[in-house]
């Protein structure tokens, strides 16, 4: 029986007793637990095993920084590892399971790396696992894997059940941590009016106060005035995870302990993005080790954390040896000698001052060399000026205080070091920021209290609020490290989650690997979960030592973000799943999905892919669809399509100037096909424009590229032409848009809109027509995608289901019906019109044999670099038809392009962009580009595809499969 | 990091698309030879400081911008007035 | 150089007390070299490997300034692999690829180059086309790849989002078995020994601050330790190639972007390939040590600074959830930003510059780490003969005035996008 | 007359405790846009006084006016609003009524909701009744406008409302 818990004292309920197992035992702590303090109220100390050496490991903290006390919990798709027992409040029916050890952690067969340590020293795996072969690291790989890792993730794969929130907030001051300074600073800005918030990652208010029964009347005294402060929001469970570009910090709340209920849309944890005006760092400091031999053994515990599970948990072992080389362990001895722990003080400075005002035993000069016991350890070994063994239940150490600057640095200030307070303190602060307490190395109480008020006020730019002293005088702080281990036998560990020993240090030293960075990724040094919160600055420190540098010139560490590890579900929030991006709709899709249309995705759109009229796969009905519209007539959905209403006085001039071929002369009610080039001379995007007026034009983009036009076009008059009057505005959401296409398309016209005339006079191809229809706006375009006989009806959004459904009734004697995407494409490339695949940034006007459209004499936009040698070479890859000659056999998009005779092998000279059945034709047909393109019409060619061992003979054609001379386009 | 939008004031970060170096003069539209294009296209200064950028507030009003920032630190040093 | 061995391993072991040798010399600067190497990166340090060990030129300085690997060789995210489709890239990347394959031998130092395989997932019909279209031209250039569909994708990766509520349904994916991993700073460090052994100086902490140049020919640099002279100086800064050619009076098609990496804790394995999808650029593998290493795009604008925009990270980690939902609740640990020089066409630069003497070596977008060792074998071959090796004549400077683009995935020639 | 079908015509709107979540239908959104102030005082001749600030809207003839622009304004008025022909040719009318969806959110949760996915400040003492914001919601364009303390109206574009809606609702949903 070591550890034990009082009888009184400590902030739990002793009339709440709380079950829960660990490794399948069951356990009862009280409500106000961690998994830690239960634990070592049931005497439980030994609870993992070490990373690389299997060491037995026990509780070493009582806070965010814990290395050792790691467990899995719960199961299934809530299964979560390496969560440290310290941060976990006890629930009724909480599983917690030991890690890396099997079977149990006290026989773990692991153990027996212990005898190969001296092999397993840092660095050792770049030095070997290299033969005997080339790839060999290949057979050793898996045993590693296997070896390396903490927990276990998860069994099955499934996914997490909980639900995770981020939100937006806004404050004037944030303060991030809540003990005194904190708590000082937070009152203070209050006094300015403005939004206080005050973080606690804690699941109380009050950090180091909590651990201090001498202050809990004042705590509570000013938790009272907190409460009653309308404008400080007080957010526990909360932590700062990163400090971002002008102020934004991360903040991260979890809230397991109330057992949200994801069917209740209640959040398990929610991720705050705080814009704060000014941030108080009032973040405190973290306890050091002393690196002695064994100091890594059950039962060895950091003096703080001692203090913690007496006043916190009312939990302490029987008897305790302290050892220090700085004053604030006293505080610990003293609480603990109280409680009735027999105590020994064991201080390394020689002072004998220290030794008197106690009434506990004090030994100065002296050391803890090594620990007595494995699994739990006995007793300490004492050397200096009094060499002696003492039985103890459990070792306080206490190395002195690392500020928790680690946020500060996230912005890019290094820390500096303090020689006075033995540790890093911030480097500087950008003039929002501020600190306060422990972090700037202040250790008074009172003095901590000072300085969060003067903080408060600076940053809420106020006048700030006198806070009431602290209950006693400060005492002065004294610290004088000591870095190296004592000489003993065994292991002095430095990075206890890591297993980096003292020994590692100075092998890494030997080898040259002197710069932090370098001792950290040769040793592993500091890249636990922990992140060395307990270990870098000793690391550093006797790297220091080893080069004869002051530990200021060997440089720091750098802290990356997050401060604490963050469960990645709460930073993606919500937006995961079929939320993980927008989707886009058409006004048509409610009817696509009631009759029969299938959908596919198309960048953020649903498109309706097929219709289950023609067939049930795309695969099947696409031909059927295509033959609708080359034999009759049919109609798809084309509101997709980018649509940019063009006016002004310059309307013309500007299209003139940023499509290729000329708008100027453009008549009213006229359409034209246009290209855009990029300033580089790469084709941007096609479409029609069509003018409704002198000063209006109403420009059709392709659907991918509809976004990248409307802020090229804005651009260019905002940026560039900004004497041109000229207004762009996105009609694409406005207006819907319904291709009617086929030999029968001018009837199906005719049928839905009597009265109107659609004559190849009133309209003629190229035509543009405006109309009111039973109170809907119509542009009739005369535009053929398909080569048919084709339209396209444009009205406004909300009357497009209705228009679409005249069409659909009154062609029923037709025999109309609807077509999509799939066979929408097909037709195109039937036509030869370039698409998708060819418009991929990489081809010029001419490889797509779009070149003539562009006006020798007027400008316009990548006119200049169009011309650069090579996108005027003669033999460029550019497009032409293929027609496929063996037809048991398959063309496929992406198979490559060789002449009759070459060999297979290379970069070909070309490839396959898109194919489809030709129903014109009977045979499979596609579209490419091809080394010098349609100089060679009539060539035989062959198309390989390896990545199916396929082979096909097929032969060059022109691109314009189906009416060359475009007769039915003005039928 | 916030943009001061000049219509809408300042903004997150994620309301705005990046335009790219605002810091070689656009040749004039129809002058320029193909190496002045080359060189305002495809050749940049990318200092190590100040930096002339163009922002579009495209979540917000749409409005263009031409951005100084310091690329050292990501301040934003203020939107230049054309 | 002392051998590493699981022999040498054991002696140590039982002689506790016998030191390692350094793994690298700390010379201070000679007054002159035949060849100063610019820059102590993977690829500054694999340049002057190749230029001592194949060239015999050993009168060599590497400058670095800070401490040598400190740029992205230790900040990427460790992926190799050699799919790339356009001319002048597929031989230069498999050539690299093949010197992964046998580059812990070479430089005696295991780099755990682990061929475990990188599988891109398609989530549309178009996507397998361009996929099948890279994989055509590997297969045909003597390269490694197959096409998965659904059912063969789902049992290779189970854990993906195969059900309705997936945003983007999965098409099937391309498979190159032996793309993997490789311990990134085990490369910069098993370079400098080798290097080292070799005769070169490795000179850390010495920035340069300017070059020499007479008569349109460099001969020497300024350094924070003097001037050091040098026959030849090649410039391999990544990330910061605008900022020191700048000093030699040179422009560049380069701009500097960050690119955002991320581990989370340790964990048994459970991802045993590199998996990438295709909805957003998007790519994670778990390290030897069990962290789940990922990554994405560019933040997408000029900076310097090595701090990310945090809703840049969330769009990463929302690509991860989204992809593989069991991640959700383990722990991000850390995410950190690497400098990268962004070019219009996200291809780099290994050439001679219109300054004599002075090479550069740099532009290498998202591929400077999978290019390490076949960028140093070129570039060290371009100083040594002062003409391009077969492999990087395409990258050169003035492809962009030529019209000589290789934009290998159709982004277009915008820096910010690629 | 053909049926006008709105984005939102199969979405379920609700009216709990703490939010309220509906469509605002029948109503016309035009946007003028000028070249320079002397245009800009014609267009005010003709529909009364514009908004001066860029992020307040005020009420004027029945209408509502944001400037969404530095010489561009929506004005949202009763359906069948023939503003576009009142000012045609005094300025650059675009009719934009069927382009945004007219979402209503109202209730004593209805910033917090809205906070989960706007990076705005909605606090009440700063997004008081008046203001508005174009700003983003789930990486698409939105304007929102403050009505009054705990009522907001947010246009959403139209192919993407039914995005925006079922977004909303799951955010709604812890406040059911």
């Amino acid at each position: 029986m070591s550890f034990r818990r009082l009888s009184s004292g400590g902030l739990i309920d002793r009339g709440k007793p709380v079950g829960f197992t660990l490794d399948g035992k069951s356990y009862k702590g009280l409500a106000g637990d961690t998994l830690t303090s239960a634990l070592l109220a049931n005497d439980v100390t030994l609870v993992g095993r070490s990373f690389k050496y299997h060491r037995p490991r026990g509780i070493m903290s009582a806070g965010v920084e814990e290395p050792n006390a790691l467990f899995t919990l719960h199961d299934g798709g809530r299964r979560e590892a390496n969560i440290p027992g310290t941060m976990v409040e006890l629930i009724e029916g909480l599983q917690a399971r030991t890690q890396n050890a099997w079977p149990s952690v006290e026989l773990d067969v692991m153990g027996v790396n212990q005898i190969a340590a001296p092999f397993f020293q840092s660095g050792f795996y770049y030095k070997t696992f290299m033969g005997p072969s080339k790839g060999s690291w290949m057979l050793y790989e898996p045993f590693i894997r296997r070896a390396a890792g903490l927990g276990e993730a998860t069994h099955d794969f499934n996914p997490d059940p909980d639900r995770y929130e981020t939100r937006f907030d806004f404050c004037e001051v944030l303060v991030i941590g809540s003990g005194a300074a904190g708590i000082a600073a937070a009152l203070s800005a209050a006094a300015g009016g403005g939004r206080v918030v005050l973080v606690e990652q804690d699941s109380r208010l009050g950090g180091g106060l909590l651990s201090d029964a001498a202050q809990a009347s004042w705590l509570n005294d000013r938790l009272a005035e907190i409460a009653a402060a309308k404008s400080i929001q007080v957010r526990t469970h909360t932590s700062a995870a990163g400090v971002y570009d002008d102020n934004q910090v991360v903040l991260v709340e979890r809230r397991d302990h109330a057992r949200p209920d994801p069917t209740k849309g209640q959040a398990r944890q929610v991720l705050t993005m705080m814009q704060a005006a000014s941030i108080i760092y009032a973040t405190g400091a973290i306890e050091r080790p002393l690196v002695f031999a064994n100091n890594d053994r059950p039962g060895v515990m950091l003096a703080s954390a001692l203090r913690t599970y007496l006043h916190r948990f009312g939990v302490a072992p029987q008897s305790a040896v302290i050892a220090t080389n700085n004053d604030t362990a006293y505080e610990t001895a003293r609480d603990l000698a109280a409680a009735g722990v027999e105590v020994t003080v064991v201080d390394s400075r020689d002072d004998a001052a220290l030794a008197k005002r106690n009434d506990f035993r004090v030994l100065t000069g002296t050391v803890v060399a090594n620990v007595q016991g494995r699994r739990a350890l006995y007793g300490a070994v004492l050397q200096g000026a009094h060499e002696e063994n003492i039985r103890c239940d459990a070792i306080g150490v206490s190395g002195g205080w690392s500020p928790a600057v680690h946020l500060t640095s996230h912005g890019g200030i290094r820390p500096r070091y303090d020689a006075a307070v033995a540790g890093f303190v911030p480097g500087g602060f950008a003039p929002t920021h501020f600190g306060a307490g422990a972090i700037m190395g202040t250790f008074g109480l009172n003095a901590a209290i000072r300085e969060g008020a003067a903080a408060g006020a600076k940053a809420s730019g106020g006048t700030g609020a006198q806070i009431p002293a602290a209950i006693g005088e400060d005492r002065a702080y004294s610290v004088m490290p000591v870095w190296m281990p004592p000489k003993a036998r065994g292991k002095a560990f430095v990075d206890f989650q890591n297993d980096v020993t003292a020994k590692d240090i100075k092998i890494a030293h030997q080898e040259g690997y002197h710069s932090v960075e370098h001792l950290k990724r040769y040793t592993t040094l500091g890249m636990g979960t922990d992140q060395g919160k307990t270990s870098n600055i000793n690391a550093l420190a006797e790297m220091a030592e080893l080069r004869g540098l002051p530990l200021e010139q060997a440089g720091t560490t750098t802290f990356r973000p997050p401060y604490t590890g963050v469960a990645l579900g709460v930073i993606a929030g919500r937006t995961t799943g079929k939320h993980f991006r927008p989707t886009r709709r058409s006004p048509l899709h409610d009817w696509h999905a009631a009759n029969g249309g299938v959908f596919i995705e198309a960048g953020a759109w649903m498109r309706a892919w097929y219709y289950n009229w023609a067939g049930d796969s795309a695969a099947s009905a696409y031909v059927k669809e295509m033959e609708l519209v080359r034999r009759n007539v049919g109609i798809s959905d084309v509101s997709t399509l980018g649509k940019i209403d063009v006016q002004g006085p310059d309307a013309a001039e500007f299209l003139n100037r940023v499509y290729v071929n000329g708008f100027a002369k453009l008549p009213v009610g006229r359409a034209r096909y246009g290209v855009m080039l990029n300033d580089d001379g790469i084709v941007l995007d096609d479409g029609t424009t069509t003018r409704l007026s002198e000063t209006q034009f109403y420009m059709t983009t392709t659907t991918a590229q509809a976004g990248e036009v409307m802020s090229w076009l804005e651009y260019l008059l905002q940026m560039h032409w900004t004497d041109l009057k000229v207004h762009v505005t996105s009609l694409t959401d406005e207006w819907g848009g319904i291709a009617v296409s086929g030999p029968n398309a001018r009837k199906a016209l005719e049928l839905c809109f009597p009265g109107i005339d659609v004559s190849t006079e009133a309209v003629p191809y190229m035509g543009a027509k405006e109309f009111t229809f039973e109170g809907a706006p119509i542009r009739l375009l005369r535009l053929s995608f398909s080569g048919e006989l084709a339209y396209e009806v444009h009205t406004r959004a909300d009357f497009t289901t209705a228009l679409w459904e005249r069409f659909i009734a009154t062609g029923k004697p037709l025999g109309l019906k609807p077509y999509g995407l799939e066979a929408l494409a097909s037709l195109r490339i039937e036509k030869g019109h370039v698409a998708g695949l060819e418009l991929d940034h990489r081809n010029t006007l001419d490889d797509l044999g779009l070149g003539k459209m562009a006006g020798k004499e007027k400008d316009y936009v990548g006119k200049a670099l169009r011309f650069r040698p090579t996108y005027q070479a003669a033999e460029r890859w550019s497009l032409v038809g293929l027609e496929l000659l063996e037809p048991e056999k398959k063309l496929r998009g992406g198979a490559i392009l060789f002449a009759k005779g070459d060999e297979i092998k290379g970069h070909g000279r070309g490839y396959i962009t898109s194919v489809t059945w030709s129903v014109e034709l009977g045979k499979t047909i596609a579209l490419g580009l091809y080394d010098g393109g349609l100089k060679h019409v009539g060539e035989e060619i062959v198309c390989a595809f390896p990545l199916k061992n396929e082979l096909a003979r097929a032969k060059i054609v022109s691109p314009h499969f189906i009416d060359p001379e475009g007769k039915r386009l003005h039928a | 990091m916030r943009l001061p939008c000049p219509h809408c004031g300042p903004r997150d970060y994620s309301e705005f698309r990046y335009g790219g170096d605002a810091e070689n003069p656009r040749p004039k539209h129809g002058t320029g030879d193909l190496q002045a294009w080359h060189d305002y296209y495809f050749v940049f200064n990318n200092p190590k400081g100040p930096h002339e950028e163009y922002w579009q507030h495209v979540l917000g009003c749409r409005r263009w911008f031409k951005l100084k920032r310091n690329t050292a630190t990501n301040e934003v040093i203020g939107v230049v007035q054309p | 150089m002392s051998k590493y061995s699981a022999l040498a391993l054991a002696r140590h072991a039982l002689n506790p007390d016998l030191p390692w040798p350094r793994a690298w010399r700390s010379p201070d600067p000679k007054p002159s070299y035949d060849v100063v190497i610019v820059g102590g990166g993977g690829h500054g340090l694999s340049t002057a490997h190749h230029l001592a060990r194949y060239h015999g030129i050993k009168n060599v300085a590497v400058i670095e300034r800070g401490y040598i690997g400190s740029g992205n060789v230790g900040r990427n995210t460790t992926i190799i692999r050699s799919n790339y489709m356009m001319g002048g890239d597929t031989a230069f990347f498999e050539k690299s690829l093949q010197l992964w394959e046998g580059l812990s031998h070479e430089l005696n130092f295991n780099c755990m180059v682990s061929q475990r395989g990188q599988i891109i997932v398609a989530i549309s019909p178009g996507q397998m086309d361009t996929f099948a279209r890279r994989g055509n031209i590997m297969r045909l250039n003597g390269i490694d790849a197959e096409l998965l569909d659904p059912g063969e994708l789902q049992r290779v990766l189970p854990y993906l989002d195969y059900s309705k509520d997936a945003r983007w349904p999965i098409y099937g994916a391309i498979h190159q078995p032996r793309a993997g991993t490789a311990r990134h700073d085990a490369v910069a460090w098993g370079y400098a020994r080798s290097a080292d052994s070799h005769g070169v100086d490795i000179i850390e902490n010495c920035e340069v601050t300017g070059f020499v140049i007479e008569g349109g020919k460099v001969t020497g640099v300024e350094t924070s330790r003097g001037r050091i002279n040098a026959g030849k100086v090649g410039i391999a800064v990544a990330g910061h190639t605008s900022h020191v050619a700048k000093m030699a009076g040179l422009r560049l098609p380069v701009e500097s972007h960050i690119l955002q990496a991320f581990v989370t804790e340790p964990l048994k394995p459970i991802v045993d390939h590199v998996v990438s999808w295709g909805a957003e650029l998007f790519y994670l593998s778990q390290s030897d040590k069990g962290g789940l290493v990922f990554g994405g795009h560019i933040d997408g604008f000029n900076t310097y600074t090595q701090r990310g925009q945090f809703h840049k990270i969330q769009s990463v980690v929302e690509c991860a959830v989204a992809f593989m939902p069991f991640i959700a609740r383990i722990r991000l640990l850390r995410h950190w930003g690497g400098i990268q020089d962004m070019t219009p066409d996200g291809s780099p630069f290994i050439c001679k510059t219109p300054i004599r003497n002075l090479y550069l070596n740099g532009g290498w977008c998202y591929q400077g780490f999978k290019a390490t060792p076949a960028s140093g074998l070129t570039f060290a071959h371009t100083i040594a003969h002062d003409e391009p090796h077969e492999l990087n004549r395409c990258f050169t400077l003035d492809r962009f005035e030529k019209g000589n683009e290789m934009d290998e995935h159709g982004t277009g020639n915008w820096t910010y996008k690629q | 007359m053909l049926e006008r079908r709105s984005a939102l015509a199969d979405a379920h709107p609700f009216a709990w405790a703490a939010l309220t979540l509906g469509e605002v239908r029948g109503f016309t959104l035009t946007q003028a846009a000028v070249f320079d102030k002397a245009a800009e005082a014609q267009v005010a001749a003709v529909i009364g006084a514009l908004p001066q600030e860029n992020t307040r809207a005020i009420e004027s003839n029945g209408r509502t006016l944001f400037r969404t622009g530095p010489l561009a304004f929506w004005c949202v008025g009763p359906e069948n609003d023939d503003l576009a022909a009142q000012l045609q040719g005094k300025a650059i009318m675009t009719p934009l009524s069927h382009s945004r969806t007219r979402i209503s959110i109202e209730g004593s949760a209805a910033r917090a909701m809205l906070a989960k996915g706007l990076p705005i400040d909605l606090h009440t003492s700063v997004f008081t009744p008046g203001t508005f914001a174009m700003t983003g919601l789930h990486h698409t364009p939105v304007l929102l406008h403050c009505v009054a303390e705990a009522r907001f109206e947010l246009y959403a574009m139209r192919t993407f409302a039914m995005d925006a809606w079922e977004w909303l609702e799951d955010a709604a949903l812890e406040f059911r």
